[in-house]
C-alpha cells in the first residue's frame, strides 16, 4: 500500500479499523478528539459501531459490554478522561476481557492544559484502577508506530484476555507524518473467543463474574493474572536500541520524549560524546532485563520524561544493586523540551562521569 | 369434572422454603399455615395444614419469592 | 539535509492547508516529513501555524524552536515569528499584507505579494499556494513535480481547484526566480 | 399427578438463593425466566446484573449473565447490543443503581433508545450496602442514613426516574406494577412482557419499575413489608402505564 500523510489520531483510528475493530465508544476531549471523528466518519462504513457516550465512564462500561461479546473494542480519552475509565479498566482486567485504551496524555494534574505530557505513566503502568492488576502499555513514537502498534494492541488483548493502552500526548496525536498502513483484517477470520458471551443457544448458560466472594478463589484469581503478566514480560517486552553499539551512556526516554532524546544524542555524538539510547515500547512489562544486561558495562543511565519523574522509578528498580549512576532531567506539565535542552543535559553528566 | 372437584395437592419443598409467611398471608383457603419446626436452613417453612381446602389457584406459588411450592392436580 | 519550517498566518488564509500540501509532496518525493499543528486554544483565537521538518533521515522532534524557514502570511506572524529563525534563515513573507519586517541582519528577507499575485491569476483564495511556490522556489525542496503529485492527491477530485492550485504555485516559484 | 407450575427453564434449579425471606428479587427473577422461556428468548438472552443484592443473580438465572459495576448497567447493555444485535439483552437495576450512581447511563440509554429492556428494582432503601437512604426513598422513610426520616430539607425529595424516562421520545413502554400482592405480580408479568416484546420487536427503550419489598432493611416482617408497599409506597409511586408509544414507533417503523 501507498504511504500515507496522516496524523497521529486519525492514524490509530484508520489502524484499528484495519485491526478488526469494530466497536468505538467515546467521549470529546482534547487533544484526541480527531480519534472518535475519524471513527464516526469511517467506523460505519466499516460495518461497525460508533457511539459517542454520555461520559467516560460510560463509554469504558459500553467497551466492557462489547468486549464480553467478543467483539474487538477500543476508546480513547485524554488525561482526565482517562482518571474516569479507571473504574472500567478494572473491571476489564478483573474480568479478562480484551479492549484497547488510548491515552494521548496532557498536563496536569486537575484539568491541567493540553500540551503533550507524559505524567500518566504510573496511572498507566501501577494499574490505574483499584485492585492488583497491570495492563499493558505501549508508548508509540512516530505516526507509524502509532500504527503498528494499535493492531498490535489489539492482538496483545485478545491473546492475553487483558485490556492493553497506548499511550501518546498531544503531539502524537497531531503529528503528521507518512504511514504505511497493514492490510485490514476481516474480524470474522479472528480466532473465536469461545469465553465470549453469545447466548447459551443450545448449550449451556454462561456468566461473567468479577466478585469473587470466597478469598482464596479471589487469591487465585489474582495469581492467575500474576502469571499472565510474567508470561507477558517474558515474550511481549518491546524496546528500540539507538547507538548503542560504543555507547559509554546511556539516555532512556520513551514517546515523545525519545524523539527529542534522538535529536540531543545526534548532537552529542557530533561533540564525540559516546552516547546512545534505550527507548522502552513497552512500558508495561518494562524492558527491565536490557537495563541490566547493559548495566554490567556502562555505569550511567539519564532518564528524560515529560514529568517529574514517574518511568525513572522503573529504570531504578531495573538497575537495584547494579552500582550504576542514574539521574533524571524532565519537564512537567506541558512543557516540550528540546533536542537542544537535552543535549546540554546529556553533557553536564557526561562530563561527571 | 369441574375444576371445583378437582384434587390438588400443595407441597412446600421444606429446605428451600425461608418463611417468609406470603403464602400463608395469601391462601384464601388457608390451606398453608407456619410450621413450628426449623428446616435445615433454620427457618420455620410453610407447610400444607388443610390440604383438602386447596382450588389449585396457585397463587402461593406466584407469591413464593424461592420456588419453594409446588402444586399438583390429581 | 533537514529543512525547519514554520508557516504561520490567521485563521482562514490557508495556513494548515499549505503544511499540508508541503508534507504530502515531501512524502511523495520520498523524504522523512512532519507535520505539526499549533492546536487547542491558541486555534480558536484566529491565528494558525504549523510546523513542516523535511529531511533525507530520520526526523527527531517534530517541534522547530529555531526554524530554518518562516513562511508568514500576514503581520502578527511576521512579527512573532522572525526572532524565532535560526541565523542565517529565510523568511517568505506575504507582502500585500505584511507592511514592515522587523529588523534582522542575520537572517534574508523575501518578499511575496501573494494577495495580489493570486487577484492577477483571478483566484483571491490561492494566495497560500502563491506562497508555497515561494517557498519550494527558495528552499529547493520539494520538487515543482511533487508539490503538483500533491496536489493531485489531496485536491485531484476537484479539477478546477487543482489546476488553480498548480497555477498558483507556479506563478509562486516564477516570482522568486 | 401432574404438577402445575413447573420449574422455569431458564432458572437453574434446586438453588437456593441469597435472598432474604420475602425479598421481592426473588419474584422478578422467576418473572424474567418464565416470560423468556414463554417468548423462546432464553437462548440469546444477555442479562446485566448489578452491583447491588442481585449482583450474584448469576446463580439462579440459566442463561448468559454480565456482572456490572455500580449504575453502569445500562452502558454495559448498550455496548453488548450495539455490538451483537441478535442478543436479548436485559439490564436488571435497583433503585440506588439506576437512580443514583447510574442516573446519566440511564437518562442516556432511555434518552437513545437503546433496544434493551431495563428491569428496575425499587425498593426505597440501599439493600445490600446494609439499608441507607436511596433517592427513592420516601418522605418520612427512616433508614440508616435517614435515621430521623428522610427531610426534604437536607435530603431532596424522592425520585421518580421512570416518569422522567417515560417522557423521552426514545423510550418505547414504561410501565410500574407492584410484587407486593398476587394481582401486582400478574401485573408484573404481564409488564415484563410487554417490555421484552418491545425489544423483539424493535421499538426501542423499555423499563419496568417494581416496587418491591425489602423486609429487612425496612425493618419489618414480609407481610407487613408487602403492606408497606400497598399502602405507602405506591402513595409515591402510582402503578399504571407511564408511556406506550409502541404503536407510533411500529408506524415510524413501517
Amino acid at each position: 500500500m501507498d504511504k500515507v500523510f496522516i496524523s497521529g489520531n486519525h492514524c490509530i483510528a484508520e489502524a484499528a479499523i484495519r485491526a478488526g475493530c469494530r466497536c468505538y465508544f467515546g467521549y470529546p476531549i482534547t487533544p484526541q478528539n480527531e480519534l472518535g471523528e475519524y471513527m464516526a466518519a469511517h467506523m460505519r462504513r466499516a460495518g461497525g459501531v460508533f457511539l459517542q457516550s454520555e461520559s467516560e465512564t460510560a463509554a469504558i462500561n459500553m467497551v466492557i459490554g462489547a468486549a464480553s461479546v467478543g467483539t474487538r473494542v477500543m476508546t480513547s480519552s485524554s488525561s482526565p478522561g482517562v482518571s474516569l475509565k479507571q473504574e472500567g479498566l478494572s473491571f476489564l482486567a478483573g474480568f479478562e476481557f480484551p479492549a484497547v485504551i488510548v491515552n494521548m496524555m496532557r498536563g496536569g494534574p486537575g484539568l491541567g492544559n493540553i500540551a503533550p505530557a507524559q505524567g500518566d505513566y504510573f496511572q498507566s503502568t501501577r494499574g490505574g484502577g483499584h485492585g492488583d492488576y497491570r495492563t499493558p502499555v505501549l508508548a508509540p513514537a512516530s505516526v507509524q508506530e502509532l500504527a503498528d502498534l494499535t493492531v498490535k494492541a489489539f492482538a496483545l488483548a485478545d491473546a492475553y484476555r487483558t485490556p492493553v493502552m497506548l499511550v501518546g500526548d498531544g503531539m502524537m496525536g497531531q503529528m503528521k507524518e507518512p504511514v504505511t498502513f497493514p492490510e485490514p483484517i476481516d474480524p470474522e477470520t479472528l480466532p473465536a473467543k469461545p469465553w465470549a458471551l453469545k447466548g447459551r443457544g443450545d448449550g449451556p448458560s454462561r456468566y461473567q463474574a468479577s466478585l469473587i466472594l470466597d478469598g482464596l478463589e479471589m487469591e487465585r484469581h489474582n495469581w492467575k493474572l500474576v502469571r499472565k503478566y510474567k508470561v507477558l514480560a517474558e515474550q511481549e517486552t518491546m524496546y528500540e536500541s539507538y547507538m548503542m553499539d560504543d555507547a559509554e551512556f546511556v539516555v532512556v526516554a520513551y514517546g515523545t520524549t525519545a524523539r527529542i532524546a534522538k535529536g540531543a544524542i545526534k548532537r552529542a555524538r557530533k561533540d564525540g560524546l559516546k552516547v546512545g539510547l534505550i527507548r522502552p515500547i513497552t512500558l508495561f512489562p518494562f524492558p527491565d532485563k536490557v537495563l541490566r544486561e547493559l548495566a554490567r558495562s556502562i555505569r550511567h543511565f539519564l532518564v528524560f520524561e515529560m514529568s517529574t519523574g514517574q518511568m525513572v522509578e522503573d529504570v531504578r528498580l531495573a538497575l537495584e544493586n547494579c552500582g550504576v549512576e542514574i539521574n533524571f532531567h524532565g519537564r512537567p506539565g506541558g512543557v516540550i523540551p528540546t533536542p537542544v535542552e537535552f543535549s546540554r543535559v546529556i553533557h553536564r553528566y557526561y562530563r561527571r562521569m | 369434572m369441574s375444576k371445583k372437584d378437582k384434587v390438588f395437592t400443595v407441597q412446600v419443598r421444606r429446605d428451600f422454603c425461608k418463611g417468609c409467611g406470603l403464602c400463608v398471608e395469601y391462601c384464601k383457603k388457608e390451606v398453608l399455615q407456619v410450621s413450628p419446626r426449623l428446616n435445615r436452613l433454620g427457618y420455620n417453612p410453610a407447610e400444607a395444614a388443610n390440604p383438602e381446602a386447596c382450588i389449585g389457584c396457585l397463587v402461593c406459588t406466584q407469591v413464593c419469592p424461592d420456588l419453594a411450592i409446588e402444586v399438583y392436580s390429581g | 539535509m533537514i529543512v525547519k519550517t514554520l508557516c504561520a498566518g490567521s485563521g482562514g488564509q490557508g495556513v494548515l492547508t499549505l503544511g499540508n500540501v508541503l508534507g504530502n509532496a515531501a512524502m511523495l518525493q520520498g523524504f522523512h516529513a512532519t507535520y505539526l499543528p499549533a492546536y487547542g486554544a491558541a486555534m480558536r483565537g484566529g491565528t494558525a501555524n504549523c510546523t513542516i521538518t523535511i529531511a533525507d533521515e530520520e526526523i527527531a522532534s517534530p517541534v522547530a524552536s529555531a526554524p530554518d524557514i518562516v513562511v508568514a502570511l500576514n503581520q502578527p506572524s511576521a512579527f512573532a515569528f522572525i526572532n524565532r529563525l535560526v541565523s542565517g534563515g529565510k523568511l517568505i513573507y506575504n507582502s500585500s499584507i505584511v507592511e514592515e519586517v522587523p529588523e534582522r541582519h542575520d537572517v534574508e528577507a523575501f518578499a511575496v505579494p501573494a494577495n495580489d499575485l493570486a487577484v492577477e491569476l483571478g483566484n483571491a483564495r490561492s494566495a497560500n499556494m502563491i506562497m508555497l511556490g515561494a517557498f519550494a522556489k527558495l528552499a529547493g525542496v520539494p520538487s515543482r513535480e511533487a508539490v503538483f503529485s500533491s496536489l493531485k492527491l489531496l485536491m485531484g477530485r476537484k479539477k478546477a481547484v487543482f489546476e488553480a492550485g498548480c497555477r498558483a504555485v507556479d506563478k509562486g516559484m516564477e516570482y522568486l526566480s | 399427578m401432574e404438577l402445575l407450575n413447573k420449574w422455569p427453564k431458564y432458572y437453574k434449579k434446586d438453588v437456593i438463593s441469597h435472598y432474604c425471606p420475602g425479598c421481592g428479587h426473588g419474584i422478578v427473577h422467576r418473572l424474567v425466566a418464565e416470560v423468556l422461556e414463554e417468548l423462546d428468548l432464553g437462548r440469546k438472552a444477555y442479562l446485566v446484573c448489578p452491583a447491588g443484592c442481585a449482583v450474584l443473580a448469576y446463580h439462579y438465572f440459566d442463561f448468559d449473565v454480565i456482572e456490572s459495576a455500580h449504575g453502569r448497567g445500562t452502558a454495559i447493555a448498550t455496548g453488548a447490543k450495539r455490538a451483537r444485535p441478535e442478543l436479548f439483552v436485559i439490564s436488571y437495576q435497583g433503585d440506588g443503581d439506576l437512580s443514583a450512581i447510574g442516573t446519566a447511563e440511564t437518562i442516556h440509554s432511555a434518552n437513545r433508545g437503546e433496544n434493551i429492556c431495563v428491569i428496575f428494582i425499587n425498593n426505597a432503601v440501599y439493600g445490600m450496602t446494609g439499608g441507607q437512604m436511596a433517592p427513592t426513598s420516601v418522605i418520612g422513610q427512616s433508614t440508616m442514613t435517614s435515621p430521623e426520616g428522610r427531610n426534604p430539607e437536607v435530603d431532596g425529595y424522592p425520585l421518580h426516574i421512570t416518569d422522567v424516562v417515560a417522557s423521552f421520545p426514545g423510550v418505547a413502554y414504561a410501565e410500574r406494577t407492584s410484587v407486593a400482592t398476587p394481582a401486582g405480580i400478574r401485573k408484573t408479568r404481564k409488564a415484563i412482557r410487554q417490555a421484552f416484546e418491545t425489544q423483539v420487536e424493535g421499538l426501542g427503550y423499555s423499563i419496568v419499575e417494581v416496587l418491591s419489598p425489602c423486609p429487612t432493611n425496612w425493618k419489618m416482617d414480609p407481610v407487613t413489608a408487602c403492606r408497606w408497599v400497598e399502602e405507602e409506597m405506591v402513595k409515591e409511586y402510582k402503578p399504571g402505564v407511564l408511556t406506550d408509544k409502541r404503536e407510533e414507533k411500529r408506524k415510524e417503523k413501517g
